[in-house]
């Protein structure tokens, strides 16, 4: 079989699986850990074709490209280190999916657990056998999330729960921080192709970036692998169910950081940076780890941090940066796995069986349950380091190369220190196994419930202790050739010459350890003194810190966001113009340039200069009477009438025009809503707010006319205009500039605008639809106006002038309506006038006996008036031109004489239909809830009459 | 803007004056008559002399400059005719309503206030129109 | 006293007073003060064309095609937009208001904070058949 | 001309005609007014998708509406960048339309197909023209429909969020119009492509006035993008809309990002004097600060949605970190994340409602509910949306950040620029994760489960979100080259003048 | 032929109208006038019910003679304007029966004193049999009643039969 | 000669128009301040006029037309509103 194939099934094996159990949640244990272990074993099978040529020296690759752009691709390769950890990870995993298959307690939700096992496994999988280092990204940054479901796999418990977020928070950040150093890694190495990276070691030691990348990825590592200070999440994942424990804590998730560690040894490993901090941080773990496990007495918590200080023992290893002690790292990596994983297994059953973890309830087990006792007390002898088992010749070989090691400049403080540690695990070893099964039973009702499982539960960690066995016994056959290899592909050369043996002569190391041992006896034997003591010191518990850190960050940041982002309207005006004013001034200092321009001023001519004072005086009257609402109209209806006074002087018919019209609406529209806001209302503001809007506004209107004065007083350079002048009557067959531009060289934007108002109708519709119902139907069944109305509704002369004027308006309207292509008015001037025209009818005669002669629906005018201009659009398309090209003719008919009809007359009638539907809509609804609220009223005093 | 005939822009010039001096006028009143009803009366005479002399001189202006008829104005000051009643009267309706109602923004007049046509019956402001009377056009 | 003083000026002021309202707590005061900004900012468009008295974009064969004889109409048809657009917008924020103050019985602008009933606004029963 | 040269202008018509015939039918006939919003949705779709396979080779489609010669008429340019936002916003809208049709949640009123269809062609219209005041009033037209469809369901929340948010946008059209007076007394024209070359012969006496108009322009573009300290605006608004509505406006802050790339290469580039890179200066800063406050939301956020929100803005944040380097690499990275952030960001919203709609009274209060239906499937796509947000692989957001460090690296304050992105990914897996735990793990035992009646249909929208982002992260290799190729086309304007200028004599 | 035209009058006045504001005499012009002239109302027959009789001779000769009257009166209280000071202005309130009917002769005559500087019709009683006149100056009211009463109300109920 | 005459024109309207403001503002009742307006209104529209002879323009015809419609329709929505608070109902 290719490589290609068999590497990328290795790798995707784990997450089908995962997929199918996902998809079967509702089937039986047996099918899920069935796929489960089916899956793992399968990838065994093809872990072992690859074992041979990968001893051999081969190393299977193959590459996908995925990201070029990014220098990503899906790259695959194993090599001997990749190989024995691959080994691991399926081995392991296999056999705790078997341990998981009984321990796992009936109605659990086993598809889950499953499921996220084997997503666990792939991801594991693709850090070790990833060969882009933004692949092992994904997959490192995959392992924490999917740890993060394991660990929460009880969600009801609040520990499982907080242990996962941990978790998520240590490992992802870390695993943050892991991103930065590998991005910066591989622009220093210049590719992110793993096997190019670790032979351009030297580059990138060199290269000024390496302080922080390295920083960054050890920060990575170092959290991932639970190295001081780094490592309270461990503990707190124990909340997982055994089983994952069992998975994460032996071969996996910690050892990933192990594992990337001695990945990018040949790169990062050999400078005094490194070596320092490396094997310094792994020392204080060791010591550390191992002195808190002493005084645990949850089982799986004195595992743990037992684990935490084999770690340290590990990293302290790796960071030597001597090949010798990389290779006894490589040894004690298999050791680690085998004893751990079947430690915890064993603690799952003794937890299974007795219900409790707590090592000072149980002990004598051996009488109850010899099997997991032999089990446990032989896995616990090869962590203690004892002879004839595996974990004492890694020991060995470790207290060998502590010499070597010169730290702060003490040649003594490696060998101390790492005795200390080895006489600490020692003793938590020998505790661990003394408490458990041998001595009295303490208490005894777990004790009476005691005994051993069935087969399945014991064949995993049974098996695996039988490995650690043969580790010590025949460890040259057994491990040297993968070892020699693995080693020699850490430290990126043929490994040194070595010897597995447990009997090596008396040297140093055969002391020290001694010396160990007898130190761990000798704790086991003052255990409870020390234990007091222990208790007595006051130690920071590192989850209250964790979790205080949260809450305090938590409450201080809503309580900053609160503060900044309540939704307050007047906080957001007040942050826009600040801003935009800030900006306007910055241009104006690094923009440079003059204030006034060049271009002669026109003499003001009286009527202007009043119309001003006017505009000033209203605008000082709004402004300074704001609450009194109806004033305030009128006055706005003076600046509205000076404003189209300005347009109308200033040779602009059609704006004056407009402006009038709207002006009109506008105002009988807040005539409307007013009659239903409170009139006056209470003052809000407080004093220094206010100097503080003013200072802001003024500072706003200088800015804004001082922009404008320096607009107006510059001489306008060459425009798009001249064209549109040019090309007004010849192109656009019409006189009124302004118009063909509006509906004709920028139609598109007109029909933009009908839209808007269109939508605007629909819109006011909407809101105003529901308001007879729920709260607002409330409020205006209860509403009552606050001033004294005359009982007359319809003034005699107002109506009937009201029926004369209708006919006129209308007339006018057509009048503007037809002349807008060649003169002042145009679709939307005239819908406005129709549409007042009808206004003033629901004015005079009211809404119902109006609304009843209304022969027209509003949003079917406002839908037809855009289909025709759409239609009007569209309909150059079947003349082959582009979307609203316009056309025009002049015909001439006997008697009528000649006269001109333009495409975008059409287009116009679109304009006035949606605009007259929704100036129409708009009002008449809004006077509808009006009359509603009206009536509402009126009935209500009679009912209390 | 060459000025025709002499004599046509005397006319012209002279309306010009005139429709300038009335609206003058009418807002002198506006500010110096002592309340309300009394300022209405000012307006009208803006409306209907002041405007429609200018509008005639506008008539006559542009038949003087390009020899062409605009009748158009004319038609303002049919708008106005029209509307200007209109709006007076709601403005005194106005006025009678909040004097009733005692606003003391609404100064009484040297006129005093209106009595009542007749016994029992009174002005439309304060009392709906009666069925069927001219007054009463909701729903005909 | 020239044209461009005054409008420069004018707008100014309106740009003042409006923004001064639209910094007030009352909906009906902000909806005065964006009504104010608008005649503002319309003026403001329309100078961008200059100001010029008399000379209409009106086309005649007299005076021909040039630019000279004419104001600039491009500025006139962006603002005649740009008051339709404003028209449109004000109607919406008026209608808005008075429907929020008839929903929530105040017409401040500022409600309550984040509320959680955002999922489908089905805390009012105020669902259409 | 034939039909394929009216390519460009067709995402416009679409919805302009599916919009008033919904209104038409919609009263009568509601089955068939949806079946309108969708056709034209997925019409939508294809046009846009004919679009970009047109212009992935590079060509600049310029469309003259009304055949006037391109500075004097309105013209639409349709380039890589916007064939792929049109892409973006039809996709999306279809999610969105699906969600809303199967949640019911157009059934509350009946204007919301005509409304939604109306957005939409106010953003194809944003995306497409070529011209700043028709810019503008494509703004307004995707500005009032957003109003419209934003109160849609209406309550007292809705209503006052609704006041804010409409007044402050008006606040920012006036803006707008005043920096386009400026422009046009400046420059005489409004067509970019006209612009940008007539900016270069700008007098030095009319420099200051030059970089203000541009500083305003841009200051209205970050008030539609929602950037610091513009942004304040956005969070309630989100927060209180129609998941379907929110999950749509993912885009709204999105476009006034593509504005920016729009505009600020194509006119205010090398030769602007003054204003040339006009908001180089602010523009990182801002951004930093947009998305360290975005995830510091995300990290206290008290309801998913909120959270979606907050999200928003920090996705926007590091997205314009990216931009702001303006190198084709950096805005390569950003239109890559920019795609992905508004995908996460309607996942987010979608998976919130439907979270939501499950939990009954309790919504998506990030507090213990009772059990629910599909619990562990909801919590699912809730932590993949979560993924997605943050940027953890293995959905595209990973790709996006990593690009972005990738280019960013090469930029002089590169240093700023990572630490807060990777702060801010590491804060956001926090919140995500708090608030995950708490809806989908944590159970208020006190209270018995509320069965609400909610259709299993509603987790389809999500999917699909969620599916797409994993297919950009499989597909990241074409999708990350065509944003490249997009980049370089934006950053290249003469290209695109001289392509737009030369378009259509009559 | 009331169906094509519900109002004759307001047809043409409208066609008037039409061709004073196009302010040309083509026959396009007209024909386009009859054609507003006919339509218009036409469409707007419902919100104008009642069909009030007019003859047409009074009601010119009526118009013009307010006219004039219109001229006169301004002069007259321009002069009580300028020169009256407000001591000697004796402002009063006119009660005028009417004889008039319909709504629409009633707004005819208050408008007519309106117009007519010096009174204004500020109200109609609620039996509709009386019209509220305001006059700016007014030392003798009965007189000034009578007159208004003669000289307008005794022409309108000639024109509204 | 015309010129002096529009000059004058203008400067009777400007006055006016100040005099309206005036009580515009002074009131003192509401009445008031409405005929101030429509005064104004109508004022406003002599300009427009003289100002359309001054400028030999026909175009500011529509203008005074539309002022003229409209300013009434002003003036009777706030009358309307004064005497019904509802001005349709």
């Amino acid at each position: 079989m290719a490589y290609p194939l068999t590497l990328l099934m290795l790798v995707a094996l784990p997450f089908v699986a995962a997929l199918a159990i996902a998809l079967l949640h509702n089937a039986a244990r047996a099918v899920h850990s069935g796929i489960a272990a089916g899956a793992s074993a399968l990838g065994l099978v093809l872990l072992a074709l690859l074992a041979g040529p990968v001893l051999g020296g081969a190393v299977p690759s193959a590459s996908w490209s995925w990201v070029p752009a990014l220098g990503l691709d899906l790259t695959l390769m194993v090599d001997p280190l990749g190989l024995m950890f691959a080994g691991l990870i399926l081995g392991i995993g296999l056999l705790v999916v078997i341990f998981g298959h009984f321990y796992l307690y009936t109605g659990e939700a086993t598809g889950r657990f499953f499921a996220s096992l084997m997503l666990f496994q792939g991801a594991m999988l693709g850090i070790v056998i990833a060969g882009n280092v933004l692949l092992l990204l994904v997959f490192w940054e995959l392992t924490s999330l999917s740890s993060f479901l394991l660990i929460g796999f009880w969600q009801h418990k609040a520990e499982a729960r907080q242990g996962a977020r941990m978790a998520l928070a240590v490992t992802g950040g870390g695993g943050l921080a892991l991103i930065g150093g590998m991005v910066l890694l591989g622009v220093v190495a210049g590719s992110f192709d793993l096997a190019t990276i670790l032979e351009r070691g030297d580059i990138v030691r060199a290269s000024p970036l390496y302080p922080a990348a390295l920083g960054l990825i050890l920060l990575g590592c170092f959290t991932k692998s639970a190295q001081f200070p780094f490592h309270f999440w461990l503990p707190h994942a124990m909340a997982a169910p055994t089983p994952v424990s069992a998975y994460l804590h032996s071969a996996t998730m910690v050892k990933a950081g192990v594992f990337l560690l001695a990945r990018l040894w040949p790169v990062l490993a050999g400078t005094e940076l490194y070596t320092g901090i490396v094997s310094s941080v792994g020392l204080v773990t060791m010591v550390f780890g191992a002195g808190v496990a002493l005084f645990r007495h949850d089982l799986k918590s004195i595992l743990a941090y037992s684990t935490i200080s084999q770690l340290g023992l590990l990293v302290m290893l790796l960071g030597f940066s001597l090949e010798a002690a990389a290779l006894a790292a490589v040894f004690h990596i298999l050791n680690h796995a085998a004893f751990k994983a079947a430690l915890f297994m064993s603690a799952g059953i003794v937890e299974h069986e007795t219900g409790t973890r707590d090592i000072r309830r149980l002990g004598g087990l051996a009488k109850a349950m010899p099997i997991t006792a032999l089990v446990a007390t032989l896995a616990a002898a090869s962590m203690a380091g004892l002879p004839p088992l595996g974990g004492f010749i890694s020991k060995e070989m470790m207290l060998y190369e502590t010499p070597e090691v010169v730290l702060f400049g003490l040649p003594w403080l490696v060998p101390v220190l790492a005795t200390v540690g080895a006489t600490f695990s020692v003793g938590y070893s020998l505790r661990l196994a003394w408490h458990l099964f041998f001595g009295r039973p303490r208490e005894v009702e777990p004790f009476k419930r005691a005994h051993d499982p069935g087969f399945g539960m014991w064949a995993a960690p049974a098996l695996l202790t039988v490995l650690a066995v043969l580790l010590g016994l025949i460890p040259m056959t057994l491990a040297a050739p993968m070892v020699g290899a693995v080693t020699g592909a850490v430290i990126g050369a043929p490994a040194p010459e070595f010897d597995l043996a447990l009997w090596h002569g008396v040297n140093l190391a055969l002391i020290l350890s001694a010396i160990a041992v007898a130190g761990g006896v000798l704790l086991l034997w003052r255990h409870a003194g020390l234990l007091a003591l222990w208790e007595r010191a006051p130690l920071p518990d590192a989850k209250r810190i964790f979790t205080r850190t949260m809450g305090f960050a938590d409450k201080w940041v809503r309580k900053a966001l609160v503060a900044t982002h309540t939704p307050s309207l007047q906080n957001m005006l007040l942050a826009s113009f600040a801003v935009i004013a800030a900006l306007v001034i910055e241009g104006a200092m690094t923009g440079g340039g003059v204030l006034t321009g060049s271009r002669p001023g026109l003499p003001a001519s009286i009527p202007a200069i009043v119309a001003w004072t006017l505009l000033i005086a209203a605008t000082a009257a709004v402004v300074n009477d704001s609450r009194n609402r109806f004033r305030v109209l009128i006055y706005i209806s003076v600046i509205g009438l000076v404003v189209s006074l300005a347009f109308a002087q200033l040779s602009a018919p059609d704006l004056a025009l407009t402006q009038i019209s709207v002006e009109v609406v506008t105002i009988l529209l807040l005539l409307l809503a007013l009659n239903l806001l409170p009139k006056s209302p209470p003052l809000l503001s407080s004093a220094p707010r206010k100097w503080r809007d003013g200072a802001l506004a003024i500072s706003g209107g200088v800015l804004v006319g001082g922009l404008a004065w320096a607009m107006l007083t510059r001489d306008p350079g060459p425009s798009i205009a001249a064209y549109h002048l040019a090309n007004a009557k010849s192109g656009g067959g019409g006189t009124n500039v302004v118009n063909v531009i509006l509906v004709d060289f920028r139609a598109f934007d007109t029909l933009g605008e009908i839209i808007v108002l269109g939508i605007a109708g629909l819109g006011i519709f909407a809101l105003l639809e529901t308001t007879a119902v729920g709260e607002a139907g409330r409020r205006l069944r209860g509403w009552r106006s606050d001033m004294s109305h005359s009982p007359e509704r319809h003034p005699i002369m107002l109506v009937m002038a009201s029926r004369i004027i209708l006919p006129l308006t209308l007339t006018v309207g057509i009048y503007l309506f037809l002349r807008g292509h060649n003169q002042p008015g145009g679709g939307f001037i005239a819908a406005l006038v129709v549409a007042v025209a009808f206004l003033v009818q629901y004015l005079a005669a009211g809404f119902d006996w109006s609304d009843k002669r209304r022969r027209f629906g509003e949003h079917r005018l406002i839908a037809w008036g855009v289909l025709v201009a759409m239609a009007t659009g569209l309909g150059s398309l079947a003349f082959g031109a582009n979307f609203l090209t316009s056309t025009f003719e002049y015909f001439s008919l006997p008697l009528i004489g000649k006269f001109e009809l333009a495409s975008a007359m059409a287009f116009d009638t679109g304009v006035f239909l949606t605009v007259f539907g929704a100036v129409m809509l708009a009002l008449a609804q809004l006077s509808h809830i009006a009359q509603r609220a009206a009536r509402a009223a009126t009935s209500q005093e009679d009912t209390a009459l | 803007m060459s000025g025709g005939g002499s004599l046509a822009e005397w006319l012209v010039s002279a309306l010009i004056v005139l429709g300038g001096s009335f609206a003058l006028i009418g807002s002198w009143g506006l500010v110096r008559l002592p309340s309300l009803m009394e300022r209405l009366h000012g307006p009208t005479k803006a409306t209907t002399l002041g405007l429609g002399a200018m509008l005639v001189a506008s008539v006559a202006w542009f038949h003087l400059v390009d020899g062409q008829w605009t009748t158009h104005e004319m038609l303002i000051s049919v708008f106005l005719f029209v509307t200007a009643p209109i709006s007076a009267n709601l403005i005194a309706k106005v006025h009678l309503h909040r004097l009733r109602h005692g606003e003391a923004a609404e100064p009484v007049g040297p006129a005093g206030t209106p009595a009542p046509p007749s016994s029992g019956i009174d002005w439309a402001t304060h009392e709906a129109p009666h069925e069927g009377t001219p007054g009463d056009l909701v729903g005909d | 006293m020239t044209y461009e003083f005054l409008m420069a000026s004018a707008i100014g002021v309106l740009v003042a007073g409006g923004v001064y309202l639209a910094l007030r707590a009352r909906t009906f005061q902000v909806v005065l003060g964006l009504t104010l900004i608008s005649y503002a900012v319309h003026l403001f468009l329309f100078a961008s064309g200059r100001l010029v008295l008399d000379r209409p974009p009106i086309w005649d064969a007299v005076q021909g095609g040039a630019l000279a004889e004419y104001t600039d109409p491009l500025p006139q048809a962006l603002v005649l937009t740009a008051i339709v657009i404003t028209f449109g917008m004000t109607a919406f924020v008026v209608i808005l208001a008075l429907r929020s103050f008839l929903e929530t019985g105040s017409d401040h602008v500022d409600g309550d904070t984040v509320p959680c009933d955002s999922q489908d606004g089905m805390a009012d029963g105020d669902a259409q058949p | 001309m034939t039909f394929a040269d009216h390519l460009p202008i067709l995402p416009i018509v679409i919805p302009a005609l599916a919009a008033p015939c919904a209104l038409l039918v919609m009263r009568r006939r509601r089955g068939l007014g949806i079946a309108i919003s969708l056709v034209s949705c997925l019409a939508m779709l294809a046009a846009a998708l004919a679009l970009m396979a047109r212009v992935q080779d590079g060509t600049i489609l310029a469309y003259a509406v009304g055949e006037w010669p391109a500075p004097f008429g309105i013209v639409l340019v349709a380039d890589r960048l916007a064939a792929m936002m049109l892409v973006l916003a039809a996709t999306l809208a279809l999610i969105a339309l699906l969600h809303a049709v199967v949640t019911g949640a157009d059934r509350k009123g009946w204007h919301f197909h005509p409304l939604f269809q109306f957005q939409l062609m106010g953003l194809n219209g944003a995306f497409l023209t070529g011209d700043l005041f028709n810019l503008f009033v494509f703004f307004e037209v995707l500005l009032i429909a957003s109003y419209g469809l934003m109160l849609h369901g209406q309550g007292p929340a809705r209503l006052k969020a609704g006041v804010q948010y409409v007044v402050v946008n008006l606040v920012g059209s006036s803006v707008f119009l005043i920096a386009l007076g400026l422009l046009y007394a400046l420059t005489g024209t409004l067509n970019m492509a006209d612009m940008g070359l007539r900016v270069a012969q700008i007098a030095p006496a009319e420099q200051g006035l030059l970089r203000i108009a541009a500083l305003l322009l841009v200051s209205v573009f970050a008030l539609k993008a929602a950037v610091a300290p513009l942004h304040l605006w956005l969070m309630r608004t989100y927060a209180v809309s129609t998941p379907a509505v929110a999950a749509l406006f993912a885009i709204m802050t999105k476009v006034g990002v593509y504005s920016l790339i729009r505009v600020v290469p194509q006119v205010f580039g090398d030769g602007a004097g003054a204003a040339a890179w006009v908001p180089a200066p602010y523009l990182l800063p801002a951004a930093m600060v947009s998305a360290v406050i975005g995830f510091a939301g995300v990290f206290v956020a008290r309801s998913m949605s909120e959270q979606a929100a907050y999200a928003v803005i920090g996705s926007t944040g590091t997205l314009l970190i990216a931009v702001a380097g303006w190198t084709p690499d950096s805005l390569g990275a950003g239109l890559y994340y920019l795609a992905h952030s508004t995908l996460a960001a309607a996942a987010l919203f979608l998976v919130a409602d439907v979270a939501a709609r499950r939990r009954g009274g309790f919504g998506d209060k990030a507090s213990p509910g009772p059990g629910f239906a599909q619990r562990s499937a909801v919590g699912l796509l809730f932590m993949l949306a979560a993924i997605a947000a943050t940027g953890l692989p293995p959905l595209s957001g990973f790709i996006g950040k990593l690009l972005i460090l990738k280019s960013v690296a090469a930029l002089p304050d590169w240093g700023w620029a990572w630490g807060v992105i990777l702060t801010t990914t590491f804060i956001g897996v926090i919140g995500f994760a708090r608030v995950g735990s708490a809806v989908f793990w944590k159970r208020a035992d006190a209270v018995e489960a509320t069965a609400s009646a909610a259709s299993r249909a509603d987790i389809a929208a999500p999917i699909i979100a969620l599916a797409l982002l994993a297919a950009l992260s499989a597909g990241a290799g074409w999708a990350s080259a065509y944003a490249n190729a997009a980049a370089q086309q934006v950053l290249n304007p003469t290209a695109s003048a001289s392509a737009v200028l030369e378009e259509g004599v009559r | 032929m009331t169906r094509l035209l519900p109002h004759p009058g307001l047809s043409a006045l409208l066609v008037a109208m039409w061709m004073v504001m196009v302010n040309d005499l083509t026959f396009g012009t007209l024909f386009l006038g009859l054609v507003v002239g006919i339509g218009v109302p036409l469409f707007t027959a419902p919100w104008w019910p009642g069909r009030p009789h007019v003859r047409f001779l009074p009601a010119t000769a009526y118009v013009g003679m307010v006219l004039w009257d219109i001229i006169i009166a301004n002069f007259q209280v321009a002069a009580i304007i300028l020169f009256k000071p407000n001591r000697d202005l004796r402002p009063a309130w006119l009660t005028i029966p009417l004889e008039l009917t319909t709504p629409e002769a009633i707004t005819v005559f208050a408008g007519t004193i309106s117009l007519t500087p010096g009174t204004v019709s500020a109200d109609i009683s609620a039996c509709g049999n009386y019209l509220l006149v305001h006059a700016l100056h007014a030392p003798d009211p009965q007189a000034e009643i009578a007159k208004v009463t003669a000289r307008y109300e005794a022409r309108l109920l000639r024109i509204f039969v | 000669m015309i010129e002096t005459a529009l000059g004058f024109g203008f400067a009777a309207l400007g006055l006016a128009l100040a005099m309206n403001l005036w009580r515009l503002f002074k009131g003192p009742g509401v009445a008031d301040r409405i005929l101030a307006l429509d005064t104004m209104v109508i004022n406003v529209i002599g300009i427009i006029v003289l100002a359309g002879i001054a400028g030999g323009e026909g175009t500011s015809f529509e203008a005074a037309l539309l002022l003229a419609m409209v300013g009434f329709v002003g003036t009777v929505a706030y009358a309307k509103f004064l005497l019904r608070g509802d001005i349709i109902e």
